[in-house]
């Protein structure tokens, strides 16, 4: 009845997640849950990797997953600062209403 | 002795020199005073101008303008001299041609499959002296110069002499190259040229709208003929290789008449377009009473004694062309004959004196080309030539009645002048006669051979001849209608011009009696070949030209002998003397005997002098055809164009070319510009919805990046 | 069979803490939901046997990146934000659009999938050694390099933090 | 030096532009002075090519050919036929006048006014003798920024609509001109084995009739535009009427024959099949004579002057181009003769509205009228001007037209009739023209005090004014310095067509001005 | 895995760690040596110096390659590879970081923010692209393209109290991380296809599928997503208008220069790598980006109003020509992208400092109508940027026409007849907007406006800037060749 777990339920998996991670990013107004989801989406690619390196039993994917997880705390950082400068001079953190530049 | 065969190159060119002398440095000799500044009236008042000067003013009398009035008619004279001489030399040689190529002027390839292969066309700066083109230089030379010594008098107290003379001596430089050229081509530059001239001279009282008009409409109307022109000399070239005349004769010779409608025809036909725009013949010939509103001297020279000739000198110079294409013959002696007849109608009501003649000039150039239609070249030419001289003598005696009456023209309100000008009234005098065709004098010569030759050649018929004997009847009746109504009679002048009236100088009477004599005699030397009693001698003009005509009559001489009936001609020339002085009566009892009948007539016909007076309506018709016709079933935006037109008064084609051209204008600025700037419009429209995306709003771009995995996945999925 | 129910548990929490991160009006208990889905996938690290990249995680993502976003979350959070629209007014759109790549994304892996499915099974082996020694063995030599970009990437990171969130430098 | 000469014709404006560039600003005369002595030794210099001609000889003359970019196979690659002969002393000589003419005309930023026209100088002359594609291409593109500004800061009230337009219109044309170039380029690697843009090179191209019809096409829209050939010519009105007095006389006496220059140097040599292809020659021809009697109808109805003139081009230039694809000698010759007329004639018509334009400020021609009472010289020159461009034989519109006719009539009868009525038409509108501006009465009080023509005006109308006569009068130079290339032209495209008509290719006998009995 | 850090390796780096160094350098000189605003232009002189030591490394590099006749030199096991290409991308990196620090100073004072971090952050964002020109792993160039684009996060915030900079820094990071996510999605499949992070590897992997494997097109769909929002291709352009308006402009121009050369090279390294097999399955795609990109970013140009904004379209728009040199894919058309790339970078650069040179006091300089009568109060600067204006439309005899000319070439090589129809004519499209800033500079009125001064940096940079724009469209022959060692690989 419970079939062996295999390469493919974790890429679904992970496909999954990159969805609700890109569905977060186009739906929410909150830019920082904007960022929580690119959070998602970066998890769904490590899933990605780990199963990968698991697949060849090798390493690399393991290592990249962790070069991934290094940019996503350096994206977030830097994203949270823009955010706090932003949001100082616009008291806004809403992404709908960042709408200076168009056209 | 001087070699004047070899140097008839420089016959034309001393009317160029002294043309050019004058318009350059014209405005140094005679400085023009400042009333010559003409202003319309409305704004002549409100600036302080003074209006238009006085055409009659006196000038003082410059030294310079002594000068211009010897270059002007002196240049023509020493043309006249190099002629003669030309001529006299020209006279001695067994051949009777005299070719003088200067240097090639157009040299192009050019194809053609009758030749046999290829040949390169090199229209020379040629001359071609041979006793047609004698004729024409000594015509044109003589009739010139005393039409340039008239002038003289006439212009002198004109503004712009200088002008005059110069645009005068360009003429005789246009028309000499014309007559002297030895191919189609240089023929083309004169006759080109001719018109330009005209068109200077038509307009030279260019403050004058109408003149203006009318020079225009000279020039564009002869510029439709010239297409023609042009057309067929292309065709010549490319049927025979070759637009020089000697060897486009040489092509025809051997050749049959063509039965059909063929390429000879062709040619001829379309060289037939030109002449009827220069001569003024059906359907062309609108632009010469309009061209009266040249000075009078112009009309003399120009619109009567040489350059409206031109076409009849063409046709002659063709005649080994012409005489190879029936059907195009026929149809030149239709025209013409139709042309005469219209024209001579139209004269018959007229009362302008300048119109009336000019009406005449047509009507007899219609004649000219009747004779040149039925085969009989040298008798075209010869009308041409005694032409030149009555023709002459009526403009230049109506300008010396204009002169005295103080720019009078209408003749309605002239009459009883013979014995205050008489000089002018005694000359004219001869003239109507010789053009009423009323023997000795030169017209009925020539008329009288052009009768014969309809009634006799193969090519011609009784019914052409029927309707040259009706033109007859009415040209003596309208040439004395108004020579009654001019001088005979009661006087009705204005107070002020018979207070003016007086005789015209020397220098204008002189040439009046000069051509008074040539009316008289010149038509002597062509007399009937029934008249044998006065000798060969006398018959001189047919067999000076008949080496040139030699090879055209070759073709229907033989059969046109075996016709002559000597009692017919005598009968046929009885029968138009006595026409001529039926006219002649007709005119005396209407207007001299019985001057109220006219009036009673032209009550009781009104249509039909309506008709007449309005001259059949020609440029009304078209009008009518063309502005109301098309204005009425096109509806708004025709009727928008219409006001134009009637506002510019202008005739049937000139409305039809403006009316395509601002259709054109229209298509321009709507369609063909408009698609231009519909793709601009796109363009920029599209700017507008590219930059929409751009929201500002970061999750709409990041939609769009989405968007772009669907599409490209998607693609993936439907590939 | 215990993997697979681990599994499943552990997916379950990556997806339903994914969907609660990104529907939960409050942001601060998106985050909550975030940590949720981030021990759910440290979970399914443990299963495929990446026990640092389990500790990688715990430790520096949720003890990190997600206290960062708190701490964010807690200052410039007003009230009433919470009390907003937490959906833009596309967002349907951009749902219909998200799940038309998630078919396609499915339907492309339904096709390869088995292409990646191993044939043997050589993960055997892996387990034997230490994965963290293994792993540090290869980061330090054959990217090492990597890791060195990585240094400077967090220094940049934290410099840029610093420029763009402070009031004054 | 002398194996440099067209170097030197090229680069003299060039060089007298930097120099201008370096003098200062403020000193107008200066400027102009300096500007006039550029482009009269910009005139000087080329005057030795008409002596070191040499009529008889095949081909290119004067043939400079360096390296300029081997990677690309670019040769910086000179020479002159008798076609581009007589379109840069055309170019020299008009550019000189049109320079000359500005004196007065233009009295802002004079400095940056001849620098352009100066600049655009070589650019035109440098379309003119370039026998490298590649070259020729930078020319062609050099010579629109010039006039661009010339006519965007120095022309009418819709200057810059006219200045965008005449730029956006050529450049797309030139870019899909580029195209074709690259083609050829292309297949002559594919065909030869290496890359090479020079003229020589390609004509050993033996492209299918496919091909070579799409990028006949490819040519045809870079160069109709410039021509301008009928439906291209919207850009033309607006442009001539908005630029100064001498940018509509070189737009319209030298930009314009670049295009048929194309055509003449590339389209027909280079692509033979297309060139005589029934369709393609059918399509040029029946555009041709649209456009001249298009054109003509169109300036009938014009109440700009400049406007008028500026459309009577489009006729003009359907006589040139009928002329091309009549594609025998006759046709070829007199089309670049008629290119030569065109510039000289329309020049001049252009010059003239332009003296007008500085006394009164207006292009209308209802607010002239009478014009000959108070300017009789201007009256005269203009007379002459206008004769020349209807084609008044013994001035030299006739000569070209006549023997477009000639070449036209010999292809297809029907084309020289309608092309016939040009001659009509032209008549029409350029009497009517004159009519309007110099004949009748002065209706406006403003007319009745303006001055005659100066000095400087007569200088730059009287060598317009000899050129005109001496084309008319005595041709045959022309036709003898063009009888190689055409003749040349004709082989290439129609190879037959020499030894089908029995034509020797060969000048008429030297000395040819033969006095005396024939 | 025996030896790491060998002599090779480290030759192959020396480049980038003087980047690093010296970009470290100035952030700890920034804080410790130079505390007072008006000593932080000192910090320029950091800047030249690890660029010099930099172009000393590169050199060497170049010197190596050539008298040893090599095709390239790899280093740390694959994960780098200096070769023509490297070389040829880090040279216009060299070149761009300098001309675009020596205009900084004085335009970030007027702006009010001059530190010492823009400095670091210009030389760190230049090591990143260094590792994305030189990078052949997936890895390093992951981590080569966020060190970059952390840089450029920041550089495009750094006017930090100007609302638009911010917004333009949160949504270039927003999207930069997604579109990141995207991308290292697929790289994590091409892992999974090979099993290594190796280009190489992973070439070798995906040459042994189908040209359409599902998975093979799922790795590179997603993969391109991000590069081609990098390289700000339609339709994942739509963060370079505003990144490029918000930004202080020296960072639009270093932007739209260094970062889209750097990411051209990074996109040629994948498209031409892994997935030059797979030609047939992306080659239509990129053809409807290029077309889109061309189509979106001509036409959307012509109605701006902001200078910065204009180019910001006309950047997308030029980025569409050189990916059709890769559609187009011949050794013709490879060439052509990179002599593109080339003279993009000098127009745009010049394009941009005329820009810079506008901003004062009281002016932002960046409408089009602050360009009004610029010919009459600073004819140089109008003539200047009339020139980068030119070639940037490719018009001969400027650079632009160059790069032009190879990539209508190609496509004519490669039987892409409407491609570069369609391309000629977007060329006649661009002319119109480019002539709007021509119009006003030199047809409209004056403003009322003093001439500008202009610093001895602005007029090098504009110097050097100009002079490579219109030598390389009349000289182009040894910018050519040195296009043609980019093509050794």
């Amino acid at each position: 009845m419970l079939h062996p777990i295999t390469n493919a339920h974790f890429l679904v998996l992970s496909a999954a997640l990159l969805l609700i991670g890109t569905i977060g990013v186009l739906t929410r107004r909150n830019m920082v849950v904007i960022l929580m989801s690119i959070e998602l989406i970066l998890n769904a690619v490590n899933i990605n990797l780990v199963t990968f390196s698991r697949h060849f039993g090798d390493v690399h994917g393991q290592i990249f997953a962790i070069f991934v997880i290094t940019v996503a705390a350096a994206e977030t950082a830097v994203g949270l600062g823009i955010l706090i400068a932003l949001f100082r001079n616009r008291e806004t953190v809403l992404a709908d209403e960042v709408d200076l530049l168009k056209w | 002795m001087v070699n004047f065969l070899d140097l008839i190159w420089l016959i034309p060119l001393f009317p160029l020199a002294g043309a050019v002398t004058m318009l350059l440095a014209g405005r140094r000799l005679d400085p023009q005073p400042p009333s010559e500044v003409a202003l319309a009236p409305g704004v002549a008042a409100a600036s302080g101008g003074n209006g238009h000067g006085d055409a009659h003013g006196h000038h003082p009398a410059a030294p310079g303008r002594f000068l211009i009035s010897l270059i002007g008619p002196g240049t023509v004279l020493l043309s006249l001299l190099f002629s003669a001489g030309a001529v006299i030399q020209l006279a001695g040689l067994p051949e009777k041609v005299h070719e003088v190529v200067k240097y090639t002027w157009i040299p192009a390839f050019f194809f053609h499959p009758a030749g046999g292969g290829g040949a390169r066309l090199a229209a020379d700066f040629g001359f071609l002296l041979d006793p047609l083109s004698a004729v024409m230089i000594l015509v044109v030379t003589v009739v010139g110069f005393l039409i340039h010594v008239y002038s003289i008098g006439y212009m002198g107290h004109e503004g712009g002499y200088y002008r005059f003379f110069g645009y005068m001596n360009l003429f005789v430089f246009f028309m000499l190259t014309l007559v002297l050229a030895n191919n189609y081509l240089l023929l083309f530059v004169g006759w080109e040229g001719v018109g330009l001239s005209s068109y200077l001279l038509i307009g030279f009282y260019f403050h004058k709208k109408s003149a203006g008009d009318a020079g225009k409409k000279a020039f564009v109307v002869n510029r439709i003929g010239d297409a023609g022109f042009i057309m067929g000399m292309l065709l010549m070239l490319a049927t025979f290789g070759t637009v020089r005349f000697v060897d486009v004769n040489a092509a025809l010779a051997g050749r049959e008449p063509e039965t059909g409608f063929g390429v000879l025809s062709a040619i001829a036909l379309l060289l037939f377009i030109g002449a009827t725009g220069k001569s003024a013949q059906i359907p062309l010939f609108t632009w010469l009473p309009d061209a009266m509103e040249g000075p009078t001297p112009v009309s003399a020279l120009i619109h009567a004694a040489t350059m409206v000739t031109a076409g009849v000198y063409m046709v002659a110079r063709s005649s080994a062309l012409f005489a190879l294409t029936p059907q195009t013959s026929f149809l030149v002696a239709a025209v013409g004959a139709a042309t005469a007849i219209l024209a001579a109608s139209i004269a018959l009501v007229q009362n302008d004196i300048k119109r009336v003649l000019a009406y005449s000039t047509v009507s007899q150039l219609g004649y000219m080309f009747l004779a040149a239609g039925v085969g009989a070249y040298w008798v075209a030419i010869f009308h041409l030539y005694t032409h030149a001289f009555f023709k002459a003598l009526l403009f230049l005696g109506a300008g010396s009645v204009i002169h005295a009456l103080g720019g009078e023209q209408d003749i309605r309100r002239m009459g009883g002048l013979k014995d205050k000008i008489p000089v002018t009234y005694r000359t004219m005098w001869i003239a109507s006669l010789a053009i009423a065709g009323i023997p000795p004098l030169a017209g009925f010569f020539s008329k009288d051979e052009i009768l014969w030759q309809t009634w006799s050649s193969p090519l011609g018929s009784k019914a052409l001849w029927a309707v040259g004997v009706v033109t007859a009847f009415m040209t003596a009746f309208y040439m004395w209608r108004l020579m009654f109504l001019t001088f005979h009679g009661r006087p009705r002048l204005s107070e002020e011009a018979s207070r003016h009236v007086h005789e015209s100088p020397p220098v204008m009477t002189v040439p009046l009696v000069a051509l008074a004599a040539g009316s008289v005699a010149a038509g002597w030397i062509g007399m009937p070949k029934i008249w044998t009693w006065f000798g060969e001698g006398f018959r001189l003009f047919e067999h000076w030209l008949a080496p040139v005509f030699a090879a055209a009559t070759a073709h229907w001489h033989a059969h046109a002998e075996a016709h002559h009936d000597v009692s017919i001609e005598w009968a046929l020339m009885i029968l138009s003397v006595v026409i001529a002085a039926a006219g002649i009566a007709l005119a005396r009892h209407l207007y001299l005997v019985r001057p109220d009948a006219p009036e009673a007539i032209r009550q009781r016909a009104a249509p039909v002098y309506n008709v007449l007076y309005n001259k059949w309506y020609v440029d009304e018709i078209y009008d009518f055809l063309f502005v109301n016709g098309l204005a009425k079933g096109g509806g708004s935006l025709l009727s928008r164009f219409d006001a134009a037109v009637v506002d510019g008064g202008v005739n049937g084609t000139g409305w039809l070319t403006r009316f395509t051209s601002t259709l054109s204008v229209w298509w321009d600025t709507w369609v063909v510009d408009g698609s231009v700037r519909l793709i601009a419009f796109t363009v920029k429209m599209f700017s507008y919805p590219a930059r929409l995306l751009q929201t500002g709003y970061l999750q709409s771009y990041a939609l769009v990046i989405l968007v772009g995995v669907a599409v490209a996945l998607g693609y993936y999925l439907m590939r | 069979m215990a993997d697979t129910i681990l599994f499943y548990i552990f997916a379950a929490f990556v997806l339903g803490g994914g969907v609660l991160t990104v529907t939960r009006r409050n942001s601060v208990h998106s985050a909550l939901w975030l940590i949720v889905s981030l021990l759910g996938t440290a979970g399914l690290f443990l299963l495929r046997q990446a026990e640092f990249l389990f500790a990688v995680q715990i430790i520096l993502y949720i003890g990190g990146v997600v206290l960062l976003i708190l701490f964010v979350v807690m200052l410039v959070n007003l009230d009433e934000t919470a009390r907003l629209r937490q959906f833009n007014k596309a967002w349907w759109v951009a749902l219909a659009c998200a799940v038309v790549v998630g078919i396609e994304i499915w339907y492309v892996l339904n096709r390869g999938l088995e292409t990646l499915e191993p044939g043997e099974a050589p993960q055997t082996a892996a387990t034997i050694e230490g994965n963290t020694e293994r792993l540090a063995d290869v980061l330090f030599s054959e990217y090492l390099l990597p890791f060195e970009i990585a240094s400077l990437l967090l220094l940049v990171a934290i410099v840029g933090s610093v420029v763009m969130a402070k009031k004054r430098i | 030096m002398s194996e440099h000469l067209l170097s030197i014709v090229l680069f003299t404006p060039l060089a007298g532009m930097l120099v201008l560039l370096l003098l200062p600003g403020s000193n107008k005369n200066l400027i102009r002075i300096w500007a006039n002595i550029a482009a009269a030794a910009g005139f000087l210099v080329s005057l030795p090519l008409v002596f070191r001609f040499d009529k008889n000889a095949e081909g290119f003359q004067m043939v400079e050919r360096y390296d300029w970019i081997p990677a690309l196979g670019v040769k910086y690659y000179l020479g002159i036929d008798g076609i581009s002969l007589l379109l840069v002393m055309l170019t020299t000589l008009l550019g000189f006048l049109a320079i000359l003419s500005s004196w007065s005309a233009i009295d802002r930023h004079l400095k940056a006014y001849y620098a352009m026209f100066l600049l655009q100088q070589t650019g035109m002359i440098g379309v003119f003798i370039s026998l490298d594609f590649f070259l020729f291409y930078v020319f062609w593109e050099v010579v629109l920024v010039p006039m661009y500004f010339i006519i965007g800061v120095w022309g009418g009230p819709r200057k810059l609509y006219a200045a965008i337009k005449f730029f956006l219109y050529t450049l797309a044309g030139s870019v899909l001109m580029l195209l074709g170039i690259l083609t050829l380029y292309f297949q002559h690697f594919e065909q030869h084995g290496f890359y090479t843009f020079e003229i020589s090179e390609l004509l050993k191209l033996d492209m299918p009739l496919a091909l070579e019809r799409w990028v006949f096409w490819a040519f045809f829209i870079g160069f109709a535009i410039k021509v301008p050939m009928f439906p291209f010519h919207t850009w033309l009105p607006d442009a001539h009427t908005e630029a100064p007095t001498a940018g509509s006389v070189i737009l319209a006496a030298i930009l314009l024959k670049m295009g048929t220059y194309g055509f003449l140097r590339f389209s027909l040599p280079l692509l033979p099949k297309a060139s005589i292809d029934p369709w393609i020659v059918q399509v040029m021809a029946a555009l041709s004579i649209v456009a001249i009697i298009y054109g003509a109808l169109v300036s009938l109805m014009q109440d700009d002057w400049k406007r008028l003139v500026a459309f009577s081009s489009v006729s003009h230039l359907g006589f040139c181009t009928l002329g091309i694809f009549a594609l025998n000698p006759n046709g070829i010759a007199g089309s670049v003769i008629q290119q030569i007329n065109h510039g000289i004639s329309t020049g001049m018509l252009f010059l003239i509205v332009g003296v007008a334009y500085e006394r009164r400020h207006t292009r209308m021609i209802s607010e002239y009228g009478g014009l000959a009472h108070v300017m009789p010289n201007f009256s005269f020159v203009f007379a002459f001007a206008m004769l020349s461009s209807a084609g008044l034989p013994l001035l030299n519109g006739f000569v070209g037209e006549f023997t477009i006719l000639q070449g036209a009539f010999e292809t297809n009868r029907a084309w020289a009739a309608f092309a016939v009525t040009g001659v009509i038409l032209g008549a029409a509108y350029l009497l009517w023209l004159y009519q309007r501006t110099m004949l009748g009465q002065i209706t406006n009080p403003k007319n009745l005090r303006l001055p005659d023509l100066n000095l400087r005006e007569w200088a730059v109308f009287l060598p317009f004014m000899a050129w005109a006569l001496w084309i008319g009068v005595y041709p045959k130079p022309y036709f003898e310095v063009l009888e190689k290339p055409v003749a040349q032209l004709v082989e290439r495209v129609r190879p037959d067509y020499f030894a089908q008509h029995a034509l020797a290719v060969q000048a008429p006998a030297p000395g040819a001005v033969e006095a005396g009995e024939r | 895995m025996s030896q790491f850090y060998t002599s090779t390796d480290h030759f192959v780096l020396v480049p980038a760690i003087m980047l690093a160094l010296f970009g470290c350098a100035v952030l700890l000189f920034d804080f410790f040596l130079f505390p007072e605003p008006r000593q932080r232009k000192r910090l320029v002189w950091f800047l030249f110096a690890g660029e010099i030591f930099t172009a000393a490394g590169l050199w060497r590099q170049q010197a190596f390659l050539a008298s040893e006749g090599l095709p390239e030199i790899t280093a740390f096991q694959g994960t780098l590879t200096v070769d023509g290409f490297s070389l040829f991308f880090n040279w216009i990196f060299v070149a761009v970081s300098l001309l675009v620090a020596i205009v900084s100073w004085r335009y970030l004072e007027i702006e009010g923010e001059h530190h010492g971090e823009y400095y670091g952050l210009i030389l760190l964002a230049q090591c990143g692209m260094y590792f994305l020109a030189t990078g052949t792993d997936l890895i390093t160039l992951f981590i080569g393209l966020e060190l970059m684009a952390l840089c450029f996060y920041v550089m495009v915030g750094f006017l930090r109290e100007r609302k638009r900079s911010n917004e333009a820094a949160m949504k270039y990071l927003l999207l930069g991380a997604f579109s990141s996510g995207l991308m290292v999605y697929g790289f994590s499949v091409m892992y999974g296809l090979a099993g290594s992070t190796k280009l190489r590897a992973v070439a070798a992997a995906i040459a042994s599928r189908d040209a359409w494997d599902p998975v093979v097109f799922l790795a590179m769909a997603t993969t391109a997503v991000g590069v081609l929002f990098k390289v700000s291709a339609a339709p994942f352009h739509m963060w370079a208008p505003d990144a490029y308006e918000g930004a202080p402009t020296t960072v639009t121009a270093f932007l739209a220069v260094g970062s889209k050369a750097a990411s051209f090279a990074f996109l040629m390294r994948i498209f031409l790598g892994p997935l030059e097999t797979a030609r047939p399955a992306w080659e239509p795609l990129l053809v409807l980006v290029a077309v889109l990109s061309l189509t979106i970013g001509n036409l959307a140009a012509i109605t701006q109003n902001n200078v910065k904004r204009l180019l910001a379209y006309s950047s997308i728009s030029h980025a569409g020509y050189i990916l059709l040199g890769l559609i187009a894919g011949n050794a013709t058309g490879l060439k052509g992208m990179a002599v593109y790339i080339l003279v993009y970078a000098f127009m745009t650069l010049g394009a941009f400092l005329v820009v810079v040179a506008l901003r004062r006091e009281n002016l932002i300089g960046e409408d089009i109508e602050d360009m009004a009568g610029l010919m009459h109060r600073s004819p140089g600067y109008a003539v200047l940027m009339l020139i980068f204006l030119l070639s940037l439309a490719g018009i001969p005899p400027t650079a632009g026409f160059i790069g032009k000319y190879y990539i209508f070439l190609a496509l004519l090589e490669t039987s892409h007849y409407l491609l570069a129809a369609l391309a000629a004519l977007y060329v006649a499209v661009a002319i119109y907007y480019y002539f709007r800033i021509v119009r006003s500079m030199f047809i409209s009125e004056a403003v009322a406006a003093p001439p500008l001064e202009s610093t001895v940096g602005l007029r090098v940079a504009l110097a050097v800037t100009g002079v490579l724009t219109l030598a390389i469209g009349v000289y182009p022959e040894p910018f050519l060749r040195l296009a043609q060692t980019s093509l050794v690989r």
